[in-house]
């Protein structure tokens, strides 16, 4: 052994533990207090949430936001790992589908005690629904959503059409006027989340939760029916690229290209950057289609997002502050002038600063179209590959399953999601 | 002559010049003399050369090219090579990430230092464990051989799920230097594997001269055999570096925070649940790709001849 | 400066047979002593042994009066000088020389001094300064021979040294080597598979064969009295011929051999100390009893033309096979009756040296003469010689 | 050893002599070896095991079954079921994946690619061996795949495949060709995979093989032609046989390196449509990381194991053959 080898392993070994100290040496500190949190929102959509931490962190100078945006689809694992961990955020904001599954895993911390009756009565119903499981609250509602109709007025007019479709035939009819020349009378998402509207319209659904364990209804013959309708009228739709259906479909409206799209709230201010909406009131909005013998039910999925705490916080209390700040009325008017999107708070609707925001006006009149969710455990998974849900939808529209054989297979996967095996 | 050194005088001469880079380029290739081939196959040839280099180079180019345009002029449904309106924008957002969603130059920092990290333990443990191998005959050195043998071959998805669980129980999961354990190891065997063909390649008498000059087994190591191999270490070097710089299963599997992401992972974030930001993306894409451009062009000479064992040269 | 001594060493790989058995050597202090053999004899063994690169499985190895089974090479004081130069690439000729005095802490002064003095006397000067890899040949083993001559060692060790350059290098090297000996005084052990170099360089020479020696002595006692068959073919160029014969003692005292059978049945009387051999009036001789088969090896040098066809009991008949012409001398192989091929012999079938004035061709039949006194005869089964 | 000189033999050695000086002689080769030893024993063997036993296990990430969490307190409450998840793996009873499918497709994976690169590689290596001009040139940009790092390849080539604005779908509007549905249909999105990682692989084949024919002696076919060979004759006679073993060689590195590949599949069509270019590589992610089912999961990784092992098996006989390193 000579010096030079000491040298070299006692610079390796500074080295590393330079490097691993790196990671290891935040927090702990006395001082302000770190809140982490992950945003889920899409670009545009985030310049208000930031706008709005910033905010919070001006009020509270003693808490410090750690914002990172997490991407919708992969945030679900990512906090399901992290929360495994330690070292998930102190808050997400979650799809409300994942609320009762992360609360059934014990995921979540239980904020009951924080949120009073008067607060709590000022939610909608159907959004604090997601937010409560066994009785407790594992959540606050950010955003509520739907799916909508939304048209190109201009291009209907000049076909001869002068309302937007009240009825799946009117849909039908209206598509086959639409569809010429290269132009589609509607363009579709792909997924299966957006079949949904399909589904429930002629009567069918996604599980029948008066059950223990809940029973799939999604090969009854109203699913079954509304898939079959959906592929008939894919006919005027664009070829879909299941990868990259949602940007397509949405791109394909933006242009002008197709004349209808079924997509959310959400959706609304990035639609109107579209060229074929240089004029926003182009951009018509009504409800999803109905089918006649159906009638006028729910029929429109409902969605939105929660503010959720991770049970293994160090914080409760600043990240509840936080959560409480971000779901304010003031905050939920914010979102909802910036983004368009559905505020869960009663009190937000009547508040004088949504009295010019007639997006949002537009789109709370459809609230009644809207279909609840299933609250159940498995909620977060309805729509990953794991149930089979998108891939069978997938199948039955390529040609390779009929729709009843695939929607019994979606049943099957769903049986097997509740039963948790 | 004892009977451990088989090989010939001229050979360990070959290998020994090869080692310290004195090998001339090999012989001109055998060719079939100019005038036995005529025009036409020539055409042909480079015909076909020309249309493979032009496949191999387009995705590559593609992502060049898209760089420099917005996002509205990539998804043009008509076909345009060159940005009609070229801007920098892609890049100005990605490296001065505006909105503060995607800290890029975070990505770039722990996908250096984990890669940096990968390729200082790993040669350090790979390079005296190739020289063993190399040089002495041991009981249990089969053993390890096989088991190298057969490691080497073990996918990431195999250990995938214990590694995560044993990560979660230390805690690790999340911390992107975490990776620097599985990166590091799982690329063992293959680097022994590469360092022992360029151990393999200097001939022992140098050792044996070391030992007769006065140095100890570890003295020949460090003083002898180390230097001469040094393109063969760099080779390795560089290759657990690629290997922790293009990893994406575990670090998918493994990172969460956005500021903890390596690169792989961290571009990921521009494929979102509703669409694909092909502008910052193909800028990100490219930024990454450069600078590993640049090194692999340097190492894929002496790469070859690491992973074939000095039967090919590069 | 020191001697080497061999202890009933053996060298082993696993449960196969010995490399090396019971060697018993003793080198003396000055000595230049040769190791020589075919390959696979274990005479690169031995010498790998004394270096400490080899585990001595059993017995011990002295150098001077250290036991140095366990004794680290560094820690040997012994130079060596490898086959293929084993000169560290990345460092110069200069570097290449003063490592070894470097690693002991030589003042830089004296490394100087004594690498200068080796590179003159190597007329290496010159290149000092260059890389190893820009030398020739014969320069970069002149640089090898300068790493061991600087160090002063106690031994100096030369493992094949000149076997990678061509023929007129290796014949000035070879006197080369032999003027450093004598200039160092250090004791040599060298190692070859050519016996000419052997014979032309060593005090004394060690035939090694299947891990065993065969024979110590001067090359003169070497060539002289080999000791056994292997040694006796493989010590001269070109080999000794041999020929399975019968002895035949006759009633007057004398004796006679018989070579070849029925029609090509030739005999030889033995005359002068061959016949002292053979009818066991030598000291040591063995069995002599009449009728014993016996090898017979005969010199190429011992054979002369002889025109006259025998009839003297000391002339022996073939045919000529090929004619080597040497200018001072030419080699004629003759088919003789009775011949006989060991394994160790550098030419198969019987040579004649002969004057180059002797007018020989293929195809004749030549008588030739042979001095009989100068035969050596060998056991068949033991392939001892029989003094 | 004590000194004995003068005896005819020493005495034989006893065994812990023999051992002490079997290490005096080999401590700097377990020195050396001793880091690794114990680096992949901790780090490949210890979750090796682990992975075994988690198969035999309903482990998840999610209730009833779940693995537990210390850090939250959580119990763990999964337990042993034995051979269940391989039943339930080769029953094929999932309704949502066919798993016979995926190990054809694993199968397909592997072969096209093996067999693309290769031939693909070998006509390149054969055309630059030639003496023609512009042969540095060539050369460069053959390299330009393999410098590339795998994700961007995969984020390259699913922009060109973009069913909508992708490059090639435009190119085969422009021939007035059908446009492809690259996503959507499972032989497509076969294809699209595959190709990514044919045109990843082909430099280090062509790169390789152009190596092992300079590395030809030219004398050999000098003498094939005095012998009167003709160019194919050479190619079969010399060339071919010459080239097998750093061909076997290449092709089992290749071989590994495409059956572990799961970037270029997570990332250009994530295993879809339902699950039609999944590998088991990039199923097993899905099923133990997406949806967290640790036990099966870790089956699948055992029977991924399985496979590799018979073909280490088959290959190591053909190395053998081939006098190959190890």
């Amino acid at each position: 052994m000579n010096k030079r080898f000491f040298i070299a392993i006692g610079a390796l070994a500074s080295l590393l533990v330079m490097v691993l100290s790196g990671c290891g040496g935040s927090g702990g500190s006395s001082g302000p207090v770190t809140i982490k949190y992950w945003y889920t929102e899409g670009a545009q959509e985030a310049v208000v949430i930031t706008q709005l931490i910033s905010k919070f962190e001006q009020q509270n100078p003693n808490i410090k936001v750690d914002a990172q945006l997490v991407d919708f689809a992969s945030a679900h694992d990512k906090f399901a790992t992290a929360a495994q961990n330690g070292t998930a955020p102190d808050v997400l904001r979650a799809d409300v589908g994942w609320n009762t599954e992360f609360a059934a895993n014990k995921y979540l911390y239980d904020i009951t005690k924080y949120v009073s009756a008067s607060d709590k009565s000022d939610y909608l119903q159907a959004p604090l629904a997601y937010a409560t499981y066994q009785g407790k609250l594992y959540g606050l509602p950010q955003v509520t959503d739907f799916l909508v109709l939304y048209y190109n007025k201009k291009v209907l007019s000049s076909a001869g059409i002068t309302a937007a479709p009240k009825t799946w035939s009117d849909f039908d009819a209206a598509n086959k006027k639409l569809t010429t020349g290269g132009k589609f009378g509607w363009a579709w998402e792909g997924s299966s989340y957006f079949s949904q509207p399909f589904i429930f319209s002629f009567g069918g659904g996604l599980f029948d939760t008066s059950t223990n364990p809940p029973t799939p209804i999604i090969n009854n013959a109203g699913s079954v029916a509304g898939l079959n309708f959906l592929k008939q009228e894919l006919a005027y739709a664009p070829k879909i690229d299941f990868q990259n259906g949602y940007t397509n479909a949405v791109k394909a409206f933006q242009t002008g290209q197709a004349a209808m799209l079924m997509n959310g709230p959400w959706e609304y201010t990035n639609i109107l950057t579209g060229s074929a909406f240089s004029d926003p009131t182009n951009l018509g909005v009504a409800a999803v289609p109905m089918d006649q013998a159906t009638g006028d039910v729910a029929r429109s999925p409902a969605g939105g997002q929660n503010y959720i705490m991770y049970a293994g916080t160090k914080h409760p209390d600043e990240a509840y502050k936080f959560m409480s700040f971000m779901s304010s009325e003031a905050s939920q008017v914010a979102i909802a002038n910036a983004n368009k999107t559905l505020p869960t708070r009663q009190s937000a609707y009547n508040d004088s600063a949504m009295a010019s925001n007639t997006a949002v006006k537009s789109f709370a009149a459809l609230l009644p179209t809207q279909k609840a969710r299933p609250v159940i455990p498995q909620g977060g998974q309805i729509y990953a590959t794991v149930t089979g849900f998108d891939p069978n939808l997938q199948k039955f529209l390529t040609g390779q399953e009929d729709a009843q054989t695939a929607a019994n297979n979606i049943a099957d996967g769903f049986k097997k999601l509740v039963a948790g095996s | 002559m004892s009977q451990s050194r088989p090989e010939s005088a001229t050979d360990a001469k070959t290998l020994a010049k090869q080692v310290t880079g004195e090998l001339a380029l090999p012989e001109q290739p055998y060719a079939p003399k100019r005038s036995t081939r005529s025009i036409v196959g020539s055409v042909a040839t480079h015909a076909v050369l020309i249309i493979t280099s032009i496949v191999l180079v387009f995705p590559i180019l593609w992502i060049v090219f898209s760089s420099f345009k917005s996002n509205a002029e990539i998804q043009n449904t008509t076909i345009e090579l060159f940005p009609s309106q070229p801007t920098l924008q892609n890049y100005v957002n990605i490296l001065t990430d505006p909105t503060h969603q995607y800290p890029f130059w975070s990505w770039a920092g722990n996908s250096f230092g984990v890669a940096f990290a990968t390729m200082i333990i790993g040669v350090s443990i790979a390079l005296p464990a190739a020289y063993a191998l190399s040089r002495f005959e041991f009981l249990g050195k089969q053993g390890v051989l096989l088991s190298f043998l057969i490691t080497q071959m073990f996918p990431g998805a195999l250990l995938l799920v214990p590694l995560y669980r044993l990560f979660t129980d230390l805690g690790l999961l999340g911390h992107p230097y975490a990776l620097v354990i599985a990166y590091a190891t799982t690329s063992l065997p293959f680097s022994v594997y590469m360092m022992k063909n360029f151990f393999d390649a200097v001939p022992k008498e140098l050792d044996q001269a070391g030992l007769v000059d006065g140095l100890g087994p570890f003295g020949v190591f460090w003083r002898i055999i180390t230097p001469l191999t040094i393109p063969g270490i760099a080779v390795v070097a560089f290759f657990n570096f690629m290997n922790a710089w293009n990893e994406f299963m575990l670090a998918r599997a493994f990172l969460t925070d956005n500021t903890s992401l390596t690169l792989p992972v961290g571009l990921q974030s521009f494929v979102f649940a509703f669409g694909v930001d092909w502008g910052r993306l193909t800028a990100a894409s490219l930024l990454v790709t450069i600078p590993v451009f640049i090194l692999f062009v340097w190492a894929q000479r002496y790469l070859i001849t690491g992973l074939t064992g000095g039967s090919v040269k590069g | 400066m020191a001697d080497v001594r061999f202890q009933h060493v053996y060298k082993r790989y696993g449960e196969n047979a010995p490399v090396i058995t019971d060697l018993n050597l003793e080198i003396e202090d000055h000595e230049f002593l040769v190791l020589v053999g075919p390959s696979g004899c274990g005479k690169s063994t031995a010498l790998r042994m004394i270096a400490g690169l080899e585990d001595i499985s059993e017995g011990e190895l002295f150098i001077g009066e250290r036991i140095v089974n366990d004794v680290a090479p560094k820690d040997r004081d012994i130079a060596m000088v490898f086959q293929n130069y084993a000169l560290y690439p990345h460092m110069t000729v200069f570097d290449n020389m003063a490592f070894a005095l470097k690693l002991r802490h030589t003042p830089a002064e004296e490394v100087g001094q004594r690498v200068e003095r080796a590179a003159q006397m190597l007329g290496i000067t010159p290149y000092l300064k260059r890389k190893p890899r820009e030398l020739s040949g014969g320069q970069r083993q002149r640089v090898a021979l300068g790493r061991a001559l600087v160090r002063d060692p106690q031994v100096f060790l030369l493992d094949e040294p000149l076997s990678n350059l061509d023929a007129k290098l290796r014949v000035q090297t070879r006197a080369e080597i032999s003027r450093l000996h004598q200039a160092t005084g250090t004791t040599f052990v060298y190692v070859t598979h050519d016996q000419v170099e052997a014979m032309t360089m060593g005090d004394r020479i060690a035939v090694l064969n299947a891990g065993l020696i065969q024979q110590l002595g001067t090359p003169q006692d070497l060539y002289d009295n080999p000791s056994n068959l292997f040694v006796a073919g493989f010590i001269g160029s070109p080999s000794m011929d041999f020929f399975e014969v019968k002895l035949h003692r006759k009633g007057d005292g004398h004796a006679e051999i018989i070579i070849g059978q029925g029609d090509e049945q030739q005999r030889l009387t033995l005359t002068g100390h061959a016949a002292d051999v053979a009818t066991g009036q030598a000291p040591g001789a063995g069995d002599t009893s009449d009728g014993r088969p016996l090898i017979v090896g005969i010199r190429p040098e011992d054979f002369t033309l002889n025109g006259a066809s025998g009839g003297d009991g000391q002339t022996i008949s073939g045919v000529v096979d090929v004619v080597e012409h040497l200018g001072n001398e030419q080699l004629v192989y003759v088919r003789l009756p009775g011949a006989y091929v060991p394994e160790a012999a550098e030419t198969k079938g019987s040579t004649a040296r002969l004057g180059p004035s002797e007018k020989v061709s293929p195809g004749d039949r030549i008588s030739l003469h042979v001095d009989t006194s100068r035969l050596h005869f060998f056991d068949p089964s033991t392939t001892k010689s029989l003094v | 050893m004590a000194t004995v000189t003068g005896t005819m033999m020493p005495p034989p050695m006893t065994r812990v002599t023999r051992m002490r000086r079997y290490l005096r002689s080999k401590w700097f080769a377990y020195a050396c070896i001793t880091p690794i030893v114990v680096a992949t024993a901790v780090l490949i063997y210890y979750p090796l095991i682990v992975g075994i036993y988690y198969s035999f296990t309903n482990a998840s990430g999610t209730n009833p079954n779940n693995v537990g969490i210390p850090f939250l307190n959580i119990p763990s409450t999964f337990k042993f079921v034995g051979l269940k998840n391989f039943f339930d793996i080769f029953a094929n009873t999932d309704p949502t994946v066919d798993v016979r499918l995926i190990f054809l497709q694993t199968l397909e994976w592997i072969f096209f690619n093996a067999v693309l690169h290769f031939s693909i590689g070998l006509g390149l290596a054969l055309l630059l061996n030639r003496k023609i001009r512009f042969r540095g040139v060539y050369r460069a940009l053959l390299i330009v795949p393999w410098a590339t790092p795998q994700f961007v390849a995969a984020f390259g080539w699913r922009f060109l495949f973009n069913g909508d604005y992708g490059f090639i779908n435009l190119l085969l509007e422009r021939l007035h060709l059908a446009p492809i549905d690259w996503t959507g249909q499972p032989s497509a999105a076969m294809a699209a995979v595959i190709i990514c990682n044919v045109w990843l692989g082909i430099p280090f084949m062509t790169i390789t093989l152009l190596g092992g024919l300079q590395s030809i002696p030219n004398e050999l076919y000098e003498v094939a032609e005095l012998d009167g060979a003709n160019g194919w004759q050479r190619f079969q006679n010399v060339t071919l046989p010459l080239l097998r073993p750093t061909a076997v060689l290449v092709t089992m590195l290749d071989v590994i390196w495409t059956f572990n590949v799961f970037a270029i599949i997570f990332l250009i069509t994530g295993g879809g449509p339902y699950h039609r270019s999944d590998t088991f590589v990039s199923y097993a992610f899905q099923v133990a990381i997406i949806n967290q089912k640790y036990g099966l999961g870790a089956a699948y990784g055992v029977i991924i194991l399985l496979i590799l092992v018979v073909f280490v098996m088959i290959y190591s006989r053909l190395l053998r053959a081939n006098e190959q390193v190890y």
